[in-house]
């Protein structure tokens, strides 16, 4: 066998991991062992820091089929449905090649939902970038956004929402974090746990190229000051491919007794096959000369690492290999048996007959892990004193010309979000609504976070990104059953930024068990940091909304004028984190830690009352507050409101509550019974009128309102 | 009746279409064929769907184009058989020169997605004929390269020969440039072969037959093979 | 057989409106850079093997009117070099 | 001033994956045109005025740089005639 004649410390590897395992292997490992360590050893690959502490999020409940550890967290949605989802960071490849970084996103988090066995059914993508108007900022976002159209829009699954938000601390480290939902049969449900002496690998889909070695590396380390020397790694996504993919697998899957599969990403090959034979405690010979090749002098290792685009790894008899590959055939897409289980645990690596490599799987996954060292306290900043008075009306069209707040329907109108004939309802106001099929159960969906609010505290931040996207399912008239997250921070090897990882993990467990709601999975990306700068934390939340009959979801009719406006929940007692207090050069402060209790009762309340088709319109009251959810409603349905508010407090009006909602309803009446029954705080505020304008009146304060084609103007920003 | 939907690599509005087709055209026997093996020979309806045939290489429509499952459409469409394209379906129809024209990406240079009007300029076609002339539908578009261009001679041509099918407009039935979503010549939106019996439209209404959900226009469109087999079939 | 390699350079045929040019130019034009016009065309590398230059010239202009060129918005002109 | 017009003639770096230059070939393939290898690249065409050729071409060569090219997945090469 080849030996030894790296440094492994120079591939990444610390002294001290390079001593573990050679103890572990009780000799010394030869290159192309230590090149596949290094990797599969990445933060990116093993959660080396975060490991132990995602353990505390709760993870039990009884929707929950498959959690945390399986491609994508599968959850019941009733007749025999489920639905998967995953979140996951495309952040590093996407500041190097905006377009092609977030289209291998996307192609990367359909196969992790495809590897579940479900069909890839939406997308939703959650984008962070410094403050737009600078050439860079403007590049990235139009690049991103066009490469998620175009590998989304091409492979035949929609784009569903999603959220955008600037903040300078993103100017070098761009977000782009990418979810995809998919549906199944529950006897669809399929997992990545090799068995069976004997069994074949099929490895489905591209050709192995050169493209994306080291890539998962690539992304544990820091970017560095000038990115561009790391180009050759960028690696382009082919959503034609993609999409034979997904039909290849899934017939695949319904036609053979397939026992394990994995799709490959981070690790290419090595990380797949590896995976599926430690889970499953087994091992595996790999015949390197049977992988196809784009080019033909690949080394070993490189056949091993490369984490060329479009490829799953399936498990199947080798009685069932020739129609699987007929199928394949069939399709259009190579299908190559690459490799056979072995009983014994080992990895055995063969080039031509000839053995490279001999070890335990065990020992390639199980990374040892990186301890934490937080800085200690919380250095929540003072809540500030509020600004008084002003006037509401130019502080709303202010607010609404705000990047944060501007309109984002220039971004989705360019996804196809209807593709599939499962999206009930679009984007536009807080979650989109898919159906598994006509007449089938669906869910809403939602991504959010708000850098505002984790900027000063991370941990207040997480727990208020948990609720936002609770609400804005909820606010579909659907009940959050299961969340997906995304951890995007700073290096862990700093004391604050450690700090803030262990502030974010509790503040997602904190909301999620106030809340009942299981976390099904997720992504961490550390080390989002450059010259310095380290990111806000952004613990990116992804939502699943259950509902039984989304055809009858809140919001897939429309209000009618005449119907009611009602306040349901908790209004905002302080300023403190608004976009308002930020407009108005208040020094930024906290925002205020959930009101779990109140926002329970609305959680609720809106999937009763929906369901009871009581409610025409829902929108919860986020970014901006109170009149900017009002506005929001004009625009988003073409009439008017007109209101009556109890309050002129810049913090009524402004400030940004975690329990209220706004509803349109055309039987107030047993609304306010619900409300009452469930102890939800109601009051009616106006009413749905035909002309479209907002029309608001305040106790004090004259009368005064504001155009449709005003307010349109003002959000209208055009960020492409 | 049969109607089939052919797949092919890369197609991704072959499902919905076929589960559209099903609510429009009850009774009727629906295939998705694959377009290796495409066999028309006893179609009354071929629909050539949305999605990125060949990924749309070279020019959207340009490969499937020249695909040999376009001789088994050529030869339907000389039987009198009906021939849908829609999106990506049309543009292969004009790719094959079946239908006249070129497409262009759209005028504002991305994708598009959203919901449109667009006005029944004729209704000299199966397809339309259950709608008058004048008629407002609101349908949506899903499309980068959907910019239809013609010469004005072929516009002429065309217009005289009652063969522009349907054109952008305005929830009122106004056909002005701001409606016009993608830059298309004379908002056009949908063209009809030498007897109707071809239609490629850019709109999706196997994405508007959905009245529990509140998009139901597509509905009449896909209907419209109906009216064929009421008077006895095909030609 | 000798191997060559063709350039095809596709280009709008003139009337043919580019928006994808104007764009192009409009967006040089916040750089700083004013131009006259951009024309957006396509580069269709080919290599093949033929008996001649002449029959490679003569093969790629059959692939031209086939399938590489639509005669509708575009012209083309080609350039065969061994290789 | 002269007026130019520069071709930019840009081709994906060697190695990066080119899945429009594969379907193309193998739909040159079905069409019965055996070719080794296809790359489907961009023709940018520039007119403008410059001092001298020199100028030109440091132009272009700035405008590829900052708009034209992605030099992540792209080459280009550069000729500039009067006009
Ligand atoms: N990056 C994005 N991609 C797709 N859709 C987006 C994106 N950003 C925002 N959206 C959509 O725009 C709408 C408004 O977004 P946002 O203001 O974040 O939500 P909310 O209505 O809850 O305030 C939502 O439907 C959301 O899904
Ligand atoms: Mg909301």
């Amino acid at each position: 066998m080849p030996l030894n004649t790296v440094d492994p410390t120079t591939l990444g590897l610390r002294p001290s991991e390079c001593e573990f395992a050679r103890r572990q292997a009780g000799r010394e490992l030869s290159d192309l062992e230590w090149a596949v360590l290094s990797v599969l050893w990445s933060e990116h690959c093993a959660y080396k820091h975060s490991r132990a502490l995602l353990s505390r999020l709760p993870r039990e409940g009884e929707r929950v089929l498959a959690g945390p550890g399986a491609g994508a967290g599968v959850l019941d949605i009733g007749e025999g449905w489920a639905v998967a989802a995953k979140v996951e960071s495309h952040n590093h490849p996407s500041a190097v090649e905006p377009l092609q970084g977030a289209a291998t996103g996307i192609g990367g988090i359909m196969r992790d939902v495809l590897s579940m066995g479900a069909r890839p059914a939406a997308f939703l993508d959650s984008l962070r970038f410094g403050m737009p108007g600078t050439g860079r900022t403007d590049y990235l976002l139009r690049g991103v956004v066009a490469g998620i159209a175009h590998y989304g829009n091409c492979v035949g699954v929609p784009t569903v929402g999603g959220d955008l938000y600037f903040h300078p601390s993103y100017e070098r480290n761009p977000l782009v974090n990418a979810m995809c939902v998919g549906f199944l049969r529950h006897e669809q449900l399929r997992d990545s746990a090799a068995s069976g002496e004997g069994n074949r690998f099929l490895l489905l889909g591209a050709r192995t190229g050169r493209d994306g070695i080291g890539g998962a590396a690539f992304a544990s380390v820091t970017l560095r000051e000038d990115a561009a020397e790391d180009r050759p790694r960028v690696q382009v996504g082919d959503p034609f491919l993609g999409k034979l993919l997904i039909e290849a697998t899934l017939e695949i899957l319904a036609c053979e007794p397939v026992v394990a599969i994995q799709d490959l990403g981070a690790g290419g090959l090595a990380g797949a096959l590896i995976e599926m034979c430690a889970k499953g405690g087994v091992g595996a010979e790999v015949w390197l000369e049977r992988v196809p090749l784009r080019a033909a002098d690949l080394a070993p290792a490189e056949i091993l690492l490369s984490e060329s685009q479009e490829r799953m790894l399936l498990l199947l008899p080798p009685a069932s290999i020739p129609a699987a590959q007929a199928t394949a055939q069939r399709l259009g897409i190579i299908a190559a048996e690459v490799g056979e289980v072995r009983a014994d645990g080992e990895i055995a690596v063969t080039m031509g007959g000839e053995l490279l490599s001999r070890l335990s799987a065990a020992i390639y996954a199980e990374a040892p892990m990186a301890p934490l060292a937080p800085a200690s306290g919380n250095a929540d900043a003072p809540v500030p004193a509020e600004p008084q008075g002003g006037d509401a009306r130019s502080a709303l069209l202010a607010l609404l010309a705000r990047p944060n707040l501007s309109s984002r329907a220039g971004i989705y109108g360019t996804y196809d979000q209807d593709v599939g004939l499962r999206t009930v309802v679009r984007p536009g106001l807080d979650a989109a609504v898919l159906r598994a099929a006509p007449g089938a159960p669906g869910v809403a969906v939602a991504v959010d976070q708000t850098p505002r609010y984790c900027e000063r505290s991370a941990r207040i931040g997480a727990s208020l990104a948990v609720c936002e996207a609770a609400r804005n399912v909820a606010a579909r008239g659907a009940v959050p059953i299961g969340l997906t997250n995304c951890l995007n921070l700073g290096s862990p090897e700093r004391p604050e930024a450690a700090r803030e990882l262990v502030d974010v993990v509790d503040g997602i467990a904190e909301a999620a068990n106030e809340l009942g709601i299981p976390v099904t999975g997720g992504n961490v990306s550390l080390y989002n940091e450059s010259g310095g700068l380290a990111i806000v934390p952004t613990p990116v939340i992804g939502m699943i909304g259950h509902l039984p009959d989304p055809e009858r979801a809140i919001g897939v009719g429309s209000p009618i004028p005449g119907m009611r406006v009602l306040l349901l929940g908790q209004p905002a007692d302080r300023l403190a984190g608004s976009e308002f207090a930020e407009l108005a050069g208040v020094q930024p402060a906290a925002p205020a830690p959930p009101d779990y209790p109140a926002l329970r009762a609305v959680l609720n309340l809106l999937p009763a009352a929906g369901a009871a088709g009581e409610i025409a319109l829902a929108h919860d009251v986020a970014d901006g507050g109170l009149l900017v959810a009002l506005a929001e409603i004009v625009l988003h349905t073409g009439l008017g409101v007109s209101v009556n508010l109890a309050e002129a407090t810049p913090r009524y009006l402004f400030g940004e509550p975690s329990a209220l909602f706004i509803a349109v309803t055309g039987d107030p009446g047993a609304v306010l019974l619900r409300a009452a029954a469930l102890g939800v705080r109601v009051k009616e505020i106006g009413e749905v009128t035909q002309s479209a304008q907002l029309v608001v009146g305040m106790p004090t304060e004259p009368l005064w309102s504001l155009e449709r084609a005003q307010l349109q103007r003002a959000v209208g920003r055009d960020l492409l | 009746m049969i109607a089939d939907v052919v797949v092919f690599p890369g197609s991704n509005c072959d499902f919905d279409t076929l589960e559209a087709l099903r609510l429009a055209l009850p009774g009727a026997t629906l295939r998705r064929q694959w377009h290796g093996e495409l066999d028309l020979s006893r179609s009354d309806l071929c629909v050539l769907p949305g999605g990125f045939a060949y990924g749309d290489y070279l020019r959207a429509g340009a490969l499937a184009a020249r695909s040999p499952a376009l001789r088994e459409v050529r030869r339907l469409i000389e039987r009198g058989g009906l021939v849908l394209g829609i999106c990506n379906g049309f543009q292969v129809l004009v790719e094959a020169g079946i239908l006249p024209g070129a497409f262009q990406t759209n005028d504002v240079q991305h994708f598009l997605c959203r919901d449109v009007h667009v006005r029944v300029a004729s209704s000299e076609s199966p397809f339309l004929s259950g709608l008058r002339e004048g008629a407002v539908l609101q349908l949506p578009i899903a499309h980068q390269e959907g910019n239809y261009r013609v010469t004005p001679r072929e516009f002429e041509e065309l217009s005289s020969e009652g063969r522009i099918a349907l054109q952008y407009c305005g929830a009122d039935g106004e056909i002005v440039p701001r409606e016009n979503p993608n830059g298309s010549y004379h908002s056009i939106a949908g063209v009809l072969g030498a007897h109707g019996r071809v239609l490629g439209l850019m709109p999706h209404p196997e994405r508007a037959a959905w009245p529990e959900i509140g998009r139901a226009d597509g509905l009449e469109i896909l209907r419209g093979a109906l009216s064929v087999v009421a008077e006895g079939g095909r030609a | 057989m000798p191997n060559y390699r063709a350039e095809l350079r596709i280009h709008l045929r003139s009337g043919v409106l580019d928006p994808a040019g104007e764009a192009v130019q409009s967006s040089l034009g916040h750089l700083g850079f004013a131009v006259d016009r951009v024309e957006v065309g396509k580069l269709l590398t080919v290599d093949l093997s033929a008996s001649s230059p002449a029959e490679a010239e003569e093969a790629l202009r059959r692939m031209a009117k086939e399938l590489l060129v639509n005669p509708v918005l575009e012209d083309y002109d080609l350039e065969v070099r061994a290789r």
